[in-house]
């Protein structure tokens, strides 16, 4: 067991207690799920389905173009009651398909346990995982089988399996790494397999110790896979960050991971994964955390895809009273949505609610120069540099000191004493010299 | 002392014979057309003309052959001066100066709120959160982005909430029309004194939904022009009242008909033609730049 | 059940904030900055605190004058003012008199920081200003040095040196506790390291600077020591001699005015040992602290310019 | 001949053309905004202040001393000056195009540059032989580059920064140069 | 090429004229400025030495090596035609440069007249002082024979002066200017 | 524009040194006492005065292209004539103005209104505008160097002034006392105008 870091970073404070120590919880399976069409990074989904259809647990009812796309598939069997825009917990708005449940949880007819699971060629395991839908579930959301798909000149060496949730708040992956280790395992051997490696590393935070314990239990015996403790750091469940602290490779500015020989995979992913190709499931389901001090009983739900926020809060038994805001995923990089009624993702990783509270109101300062947004970036950015281009709107000039760089962890802000709402302007000068390349390639 | 005459003469002539040779051989041709566009041209470098500034434009117009009226900061006259110039003619543009118009009446209690915005004061970020912080997404954000780009300081926030034009100080010169992320900025002939202030091209229900003074598409003012100026325009559930400013005559009836109060008129301005430019770029220029180029 | 038809917030992630504020901080520099102010209170009595006093209090004053003037928020509650003018009680002698002191605190205030748009904007170190300001004004009167305690007219260690003018040095244990001549917060280096470290423990200065100050002040001074055949007591005399800890720890590490680059910082800190040395060494002043701090400062935006660190994953920054 | 390293520190550090002999402030203010025009501009005088150093050096040894017209050394001194900025940047544009790019525009603002002058007049003065005055020229050009880069970088961060209306511009650079110009007395004595 | 000749000429013209009026002009001053130096010289002596009947520029002939070191000048005052005084200029190195300055000793005495520091370029308001009557009277009278010595409290010895307050280089410098005079007047004077 | 215009003008309105920004080496550097700041202002009339009537009488037949160089010449001209007469009857205030008399050569404000108001005007005018520029340029010395000696010094043209004189604030006499005082006195001036504006 190796201990690595990567450089950077913040240490934050966990909030992990109300929920590390519960037992996932099937959620509650609503009457209406409302589906989005937009799950993944990529052009959206079309429908396939029409409203008024019925429809199946487990039958696509969106796919999309193209190769970076991800199906979509009905969690609950039922009627197709509407196909609507509606808000989405990516913060804008997006085409659902409304399915209102018939109880009756009647599986699609082609899903059923694999016999030869073990047989299956890297292509049928990439077209498995296509085929279910699956994406990244720590949140980024981009489509699994591209991931797992060979790209020419590059090998896959080291399959790095992200254990970390440096999130606080957030306990899905380390609640699923204690009680499905053996799927985790199970589906790590099958990434590695796809991209043709023998080896996978676990990376798991040493915050953890009952995880590591578990995962380091299920590994042993399975040869190339290992289970890494690393130290408690944000945001070290990013992928460069994680990469680097558990290989020491550092993934070139602009270059994917693969460029250094390295596939990167959520915990939850590798269960979808292997749930996908034993049982033949697609994404439909998942593991999210609901907690916050808004709401009365933070826990860990086994959820559907397309339940709302207002369901799993209401078995939560409710708010604790006036609530500030709800963010979907964790505190740092987590989305505000400005309503409950937005459903759960394949990307939903948790749900933190704040309450209301009297706080003193921090105004914006001038920088200060203290530099901790410099010596907290992971990414070794200038932060305070690039904010002071983006204030004098010197877009390009924000470009050569590599806004595009930006993971956008928030470590910064975090840390600013000044309280500039660094990320922000770090944003907006993506946003603009994003803009400003689109129209530079347009032309 | 004869010495002195002697010296004193000799280096003069060698001076003057340096000079001279190198006036001869390394004249700079600077066409004087140049500056004498660029002294006419308002100087704010706002850059509505497509060239990067005002120096760059007036070299267009000399080598490059661009048109002689892209400023739209200026009026006619200087465009009739540039021309002059350059022994050209040009074009007789309208009299009348464009300003910027705000198609939004949204203002604070008026639209309906979203959700409570906290972050950076800029339209554009802003524009990522659900398309912005009210219910209605054609509206104005009311963060300020027109405000800071304005290069002529003739946008300020009004207290609803809202941006106000100073109609007198506007130049027309479109930065603001270009930056704001809603594209509720409009630019008007000065004179044009009716307005429908809202951009919501939903159904006339959801838009009353969204907004107090909201167009409902109910076509009364189309029904009530006597000169046909105003229409509905747009397919069902994407359309909105559109005032045809050539037919307008600013007569009010649509102002006084519209059941939501969401067409304006406005007091006329003093001044209808293009400022002048020297008074804008004694607004605009930040004096003297010390880069020492004058010394030359 | 849009929880009772309230507005919720939107905000861009993060959503989690840090206890870090500037007041906080500054007030860490201030408790860091205490045992300085007893060991001075100790060693000089009621002048030193007369002194303090009157620093701090003509600091705050001008403060909220000039933010009152230049019709800004006032900002005396982020304790910046109050750090300067403590800051400038120390490099004071306990002789001085408190008119000059006063105007010190109102150059180190107006000229130093508010000129320059107040906490962030300043280029020089207001405190720093202030010393220089008075010591080109009134230098007999910001250089009367005496004994501590009994308060005896007499030289500091390092102008012993410089003037060579009779007077025995003291030895080293009097100059790390502090029993020598000096300004009120330079004299004892025991005090100075206790707040020193308080600092660290709390983050608020990053090592580098004071490390690559100290390090180079101590390298170089060792080679001449060598030269001079005094061995190692040489360089640990400079090292606690005049106002290097203070230097090191409290100014050199001035947020505002030193660079943000990791490498800037120790840049920095070699910068400022050089140009101590070099004054003290070869100068005509005995002390080169101050000023090789306020040249550093001069050099921070091209140091940051020109130190800029590696991109993640390769790649440099361009200026 | 005097030690050089005494003549270069005096320049360059202690008695700063700029911060302490106030020589050349109008292009220390002027091109002083950016720190790539300030490197230009430093190398062009640089450049101008070493020839005309030695050029004047020539004429007052060899043409005013001999014919006893010592006291036509301004007019003659600023005639070479301005003839040597002209031939300099002919020269230059003929042989070196990559160097004219990078001094061309700031060649010609140096003829009323009065450090060229004064650099040239104070050589006499202090009675330098030829390659003191050299040195001399030289230390006092890199004295004025290394003021006019300090201060750009100084005026680019002050960019960001918040000064009161009435500072904005000249009245900031100055009492910047002030601060720079108190930093730099901590140099006195160091020969 | 006629046009070139052409301004050359009227610049060698309107030159030529600026010629003759600066010639002019200077035939009118120089004997002025050159009666001055010479006054200024001599009146500066006269502080310094003042019983001399004429006084005679020897540096040739005392400073064999020509002006190394930091003397200058040996000036020696005649009285009856015999040496009485001798007037030195010397330039030791003070805070801000050189301090130029007349040391003279009276023969018969052998203690120093006066000492007058005639240009300095020290600090305004302190090295500067040493230019002042205070500072120099402090030299008057001192024996010849003995090295001076710089102290900062009142001089208890015969042979101490007493340092200006805070600009101990600059009284430092003079004191060794004194001394270095003070040496070449005892071995080649006495 | 009458020729009241053309003398006032030059003292605040377009002030040399306070508004256009010109000249500023010597109101830097010699400013240290009222004498000197007097003495300055009083040698660069004289050029500006001379140079001034000269081009304004040779206006016509000065060739265009060689005309810088001839004003070159002529300002040297005066500017060596004025340092010998100095030398001569005033040699104190020569020392302590040292090398910045010859310096008015390159002063941009000679060349300047040489180029812009002489050689397009007669006589009369040009003088009026020498002296308007000449009288605003000495009032700007004076102002920056009563600061500065005043607060430097303790003494205003060489008389104490009691209460600063026991502990006058030496570095105004000073290097970076230059830069403070011109900075302070142009921020003044420009918060005074930006007053004037708002109240118009």
């Amino acid at each position: 067991m190796k201990k690595g870091t990567f450089k950077g970073g913040v240490h934050l404070p966990g909030y992990k207690d109300m929920t590390q120590g519960l037992g996932i919880v099937t959620a509650v399976i609503p009457d209406k799920v409302y589906i989005p069409l937009s799950q993944h990074i990529g052009a959206p989904c079309s429908p396939i389905v029409q409203v008024g259809e019925e429809v199946k647990k487990g039958q696509k009812i969106g796919e999309g173009k193209g190769f970076v796309t991800a199906p979509v598939h009905a969690s609950v069997s039922g009627k197709v009651v509407a196909i609507e825009t509606r808000e989405h917990p990516g913060g804008n708005f997006v085409p659902c398909i409304v399915i209102e449940n018939d109880r009756r949880e009647e599986w699609e007819k082609t899903i059923k346990p694999r016999s030869n699971p073990q047989d299956l060629s890297p292509e049928e395991i990439r077209k498995i995982v296509f085929e279910a839908g699956i994406v990244g579930m720590g949140g980024a959301t981009f489509p699994a089988h591209v991931k797992y798909s060979p790209v020419e000149g590059k090998k896959a060496e080291v399959v790095v399996l992200n254990g970390v949730e440096c999130e606080p708040y957030i306990t899905s992956d380390h609640r699923l790494m204690l009680e499905k280790a053996e799927r985790v395992v199970a589906g790590l051997q099958y990434i590695m397999k796809s991209v043709d490696c023998s080896k996978g590393v676990i990376g798991i935070e040493d915050n953890k110790p009952d995880a590591i314990e578990v995962m380091e239990k299920a590994a042993s015996g399975v040869p190339g896979i290992e289970v890494m403790s690393l130290p408690e750091k944000y945001p070290q469940g990013s992928e460069k960050q994680l990469i680097y602290s558990c290989t020491g490779r550092e993934v070139p500015v602009g270059g994917l991971p693969l460029a250094v020989g390295v596939v990167v995979s959520n915990v939850g992913t590798s269960v979808a994964v292997a749930e996908a190709i034993e049982e033949g499931k697609p994404l439909i389901e998942r593991i999210l955390t609901l907690n916050g001090d808004g709401v009365k009983s933070p826990a860990n739900y086994s959820v559907r895809v397309g339940t709302l926020f207002s369901d799993l809060i209401e078995q939560s038994g409710g708010y604790t009273g006036e609530i500030e805001k709800i963010i979907a995923g964790g505190p740092m990089m987590g989305k505000t949505v400005y309503t409950d009624s937005v459903p759960v993702i394949k990307g939903s990783s948790g749900v933190v609610v704040y309450k209301k509270k009297e706080q003193e109101v921090f105004k914006e300062r001038d920088c200060v120069r203290c530099a901790r947004c410099v010596d907290g970036c992971p990414q070794f950015l200038e932060p305070t540099t690039l904010m002071k281009l983006a204030k004098r709107q010197q877009w390009e000039e924000a470009e050569k000191n590599y806004a595009l760089n930006c993971i956008e962890c928030g470590s910064c802000e975090y840390v600013c004493p000044a309280r500039i709402p660094l990320l922000q302007y770090i944003r907006r000068a993506k946003q603009e010299i994003t803009a400003i390349n689109r129209a530079k390639a347009n032309k | 002392m004869v010495y002195a005459v002697i010296s004193l003469a000799v280096m003069g002539a060698v001076f003057g014979v340096i000079l001279a040779v190198a006036g001869k051989k390394f004249a700079v041709e600077v066409d004087p057309r140049i500056e004498a566009i660029q002294k006419i041209l308002p100087g704010a470098n706002c850059g509505s003309c497509g060239y990067p500034g005002c120096s760059g434009y007036a070299e267009a117009i000399v080598l490059g052959g661009a048109g002689m009226s892209l400023c739209p900061v200026c009026g006619s006259d200087v465009a009739q001066n540039i021309a002059q110039i350059m022994g050209a003619s040009v074009d007789e543009k309208t009299s009348q100066r464009n300003v910027a118009q705000l198609m939004c009446a949204g203002s604070t209690g008026k639209a309906k709120p979203l959700y409570k915005y906290e972050g950076i004061q800029d339209c554009k970020a802003v524009a990522l959160q659900y398309k912005g912080p009210k219910v209605c997404n054609y509206g104005c954000f009311g963060l300020g982005t027109c405000v800071a780009s304005c290069p002529f300081c003739a946008i300020t926030m009004g207290e609803d909430g809202l941006p106000v034009i100073d109609r007198e100080a506007c130049t027309g010169c479109g930065v603001c029309v270009r930056e704001c992320p809603q594209q509720v900025l409009q630019l008007a002939p000065v004179g044009q004194l009716v307005h429908v202030r809202c951009s919501n091209k939903d159904k006339g229900k959801d838009a009353k939904a969204a907004c107090e003074v909201a167009c409902i598409k109910c076509k009364i003012c189309e029904k009530n022009c006597p000169e046909g100026a105003i229409k509905v325009v747009g397919d069902l559930g994407s359309s909105i009242a559109v005032i045809d400013y050539e037919k307008c005559t600013n007569c009010g009836i649509c102002v006084e008909k519209c059941p939501t109060k969401v067409i304006e008129k406005q007091e006329p301005v003093d001044k209808e033609g293009c400022r002048n430019t020297d008074e804008i770029a004694a607004e605009a220029s930040t004096g003297c730049a010390l880069c020492g180029a004058c010394k030359e | 059940m849009n929880n009772q038809g309230n507005l919720l917030t939107v905000t861009p992630s993060p959503h989690l904030h840090s206890s870090n504020s500037i007041p906080a901080a500054m007030r860490d520099v201030i408790i860091a900055l205490i045992p300085a102010f007893i060991a001075s209170v100790y060693f000089f009595r009621i002048s030193a605190v007369l002194v303090v006093v009157t620093c701090i209090v003509t600091a705050v004053v001008c403060e909220m004058a000039a933010q009152k003037l230049m019709k800004r928020e006032v900002t005396v509650n982020d304790y910046s003012a109050v750090i300067t003018g403590l800051l400038l009680a120390l490099t004071l002698p306990a002789t001085v008199p408190l008119w000059v002191a006063a105007i010190g605190a109102a150059v180190a205030i107006i000229i130093g920081k508010q000129l320059f748009g107040g906490l962030g904007n300043n280029i020089f170190n207001p405190a720093l200003i202030g010393r220089a300001f008075l010591l080109a004004s009134w230098p007999v009167a910001t250089t009367g040095w005496v004994t501590p305690i009994d308060g005896v007219s007499t030289a500091t260690p390092l102008g012993i040196i410089k003037e060579s003018l009779g007077s025995e040095l003291p030895n080293l244990t009097d100059m790390f506790i502090g029993n020598i001549a000096g300004c009120l917060g330079e004299t004892s280096a025991l005090a100075l390291l206790l707040g020193a470290l308080y600092l660290i423990y709390k983050k608020h200065i990053d090592w580098r600077i004071p490390t690559g100050y100290l390090a180079t002040v101590f390298a170089i001074t060792a080679v001449v020591g060598m030269t001079k055949g005094q061995g190692l007591s040489y360089p640990v005399f400079h090292l606690f001699a005049g106002g290097l800890m203070l230097g090191a720890f409290f100014m050199a590490t001035d947020w505002v005015t030193t660079p943000v680059t990791k490498k800037g910082r120790v840049v920095f800190g070699i910068g400022c040992g050089l140009i101590t040395v070099l004054i003290r060494l070869k100068g005509g002043y005995p002390e080169g602290v101050c000023y090789s701090i306020l040249l550093m400062n001069t050099l921070a935006p091209l140091i940051d310019r020109y130190t800029k660190d590696r991109v993640f994953g390769g790649g440099k920054s361009h200026a | 001949m005097r030690d050089i390293s005494i003549i270069v520190i005096s320049a360059v550090l202690i008695n700063n053309i700029v911060l302490s002999q106030f020589l050349g402030i109008c292009p220390f203010l002027g091109v002083s905004k950016k720190v790539s025009s300030a490197v230009g501009m430093g190398l062009a005088v640089t450049f101008v202040l070493t020839f005309a150093g030695m050029i004047t050096w020539f004429v007052q040894q060899f043409v005013l001393i001999p014919l006893e017209i010592e006291y036509l050394q301004t007019i003659a001194f600023i005639l070479v000056i301005a003839s040597l900025v002209q031939f300099v940047e002919m020269v230059v544009k003929k042989t070196s195009p990559d160097l004219y790019k990078a001094l061309g525009v700031y060649l010609p603002l140096i003829t009323t540059n009065c450090a060229v002058l004064g650099v040239s007049i104070l050589n006499i003065q202090k009675t330098y032989g030829f390659l003191d005055s050299v040195v001399n020229s030289f230390a006092n050009a890199i004295g004025f580059t290394l003021a006019l880069v300090l201060m750009a970088g100084i005026r680019e961060r002050l960019e960001d920064a918040d000064i009161p209306a009435s500072l904005k511009g000249l009245p900031i650079s100055l009492i910047t140069a002030a601060l720079m110009s108190i930093a730099f007395m901590g140099f006195t004595g160091l020969i | 090429m006629r046009d070139v000749l052409k301004l050359g000429a009227f610049l060698l013209i309107v030159a030529g004229i600026a010629g003759l009026g600066l010639g002019y002009v200077n035939s009118l001053t120089a004997p002025v400025i050159l009666a001055q130096e010479e006054e200024n010289k001599i009146s500066g002596f006269q502080e310094v030495y003042s019983q001399a009947e004429e006084i005679k520029d020897e540096s040739a002939k005392y400073l064999p090596d020509g002006a190394d070191g930091i003397v200058r000048e040996v000036n020696v005052a005649y009285q009856k035609g015999t040496p009485a005084g001798v007037i030195y200029m010397v330039e030791p190195k003070g805070y801000g440069g050189e301090i130029q300055m007349l040391v003279a000793f009276d023969i018969a005495t052998k203690e120093i007249t006066a000492i007058k520091v005639l240009s300095n370029k020290e600090t305004p308001g302190l090295g500067a002082k040493c230019g002042e009557e205070f500072f120099s009277e402090r030299f008057q009278n001192k024996s010849a024979e003995g090295v001076l010595e710089l102290v900062k409290q009142e001089p208890v010895g015969d042979n101490q002066v007493m340092a200006i307050t805070a600009a101990t280089i600059t009284s430092k410098a003079v004191v060794e200017g004194v001394n270095t005079a003070r040496e070449h007047f005892v071995s080649n004077f006495l | 524009m009458n020729l009241a215009k053309t003398f006032s003008k030059g003292i605040i309105n377009e002030n040399p040194l306070f508004r256009l920004m010109l000249g500023m080496c010597p109101a830097l550097a010699i400013t240290t006492s009222v004498e000197n700041g007097i003495g300055m202002g009083m040698a660069f009339t004289a050029v500006l005065l001379a140079s001034n009537v000269v081009v304004s009488l040779l206006r016509r037949i000065i060739p265009e292209s060689i005309r810088i160089p001839c004003f070159i010449v002529v300002i040297a001209s005066f500017v060596t004539i004025t340092e010998m007469v100095m030398h001569a009857y005033a040699p104190a205030l020569f020392e302590s103005l040292g090398i910045f008399i010859p310096l008015i050569v390159v002063n941009c404000i000679i060349l300047g209104r040489a180029e812009a108001f002489a050689s397009k005007n007669g006589l009369v005018p040009s003088v009026m505008d020498a002296l308007g520029m000449g009288l605003g340029y000495t009032l700007a010395l004076v102002t920056v160097s009563a600061v500065r000696e005043v607060l430097g010094a303790g003494t205003f043209l060489g008389i104490p002034i009691i209460g600063l004189i026991d502990n006058p604030a030496l570095v105004m006499i000073l290097p970076p006392g230059g830069f403070i005082a011109l900075g302070c006195i142009l921020a003044l001036l420009n918060k005074m105008q930006q007053k004037k504006a708002q109240s118009n």
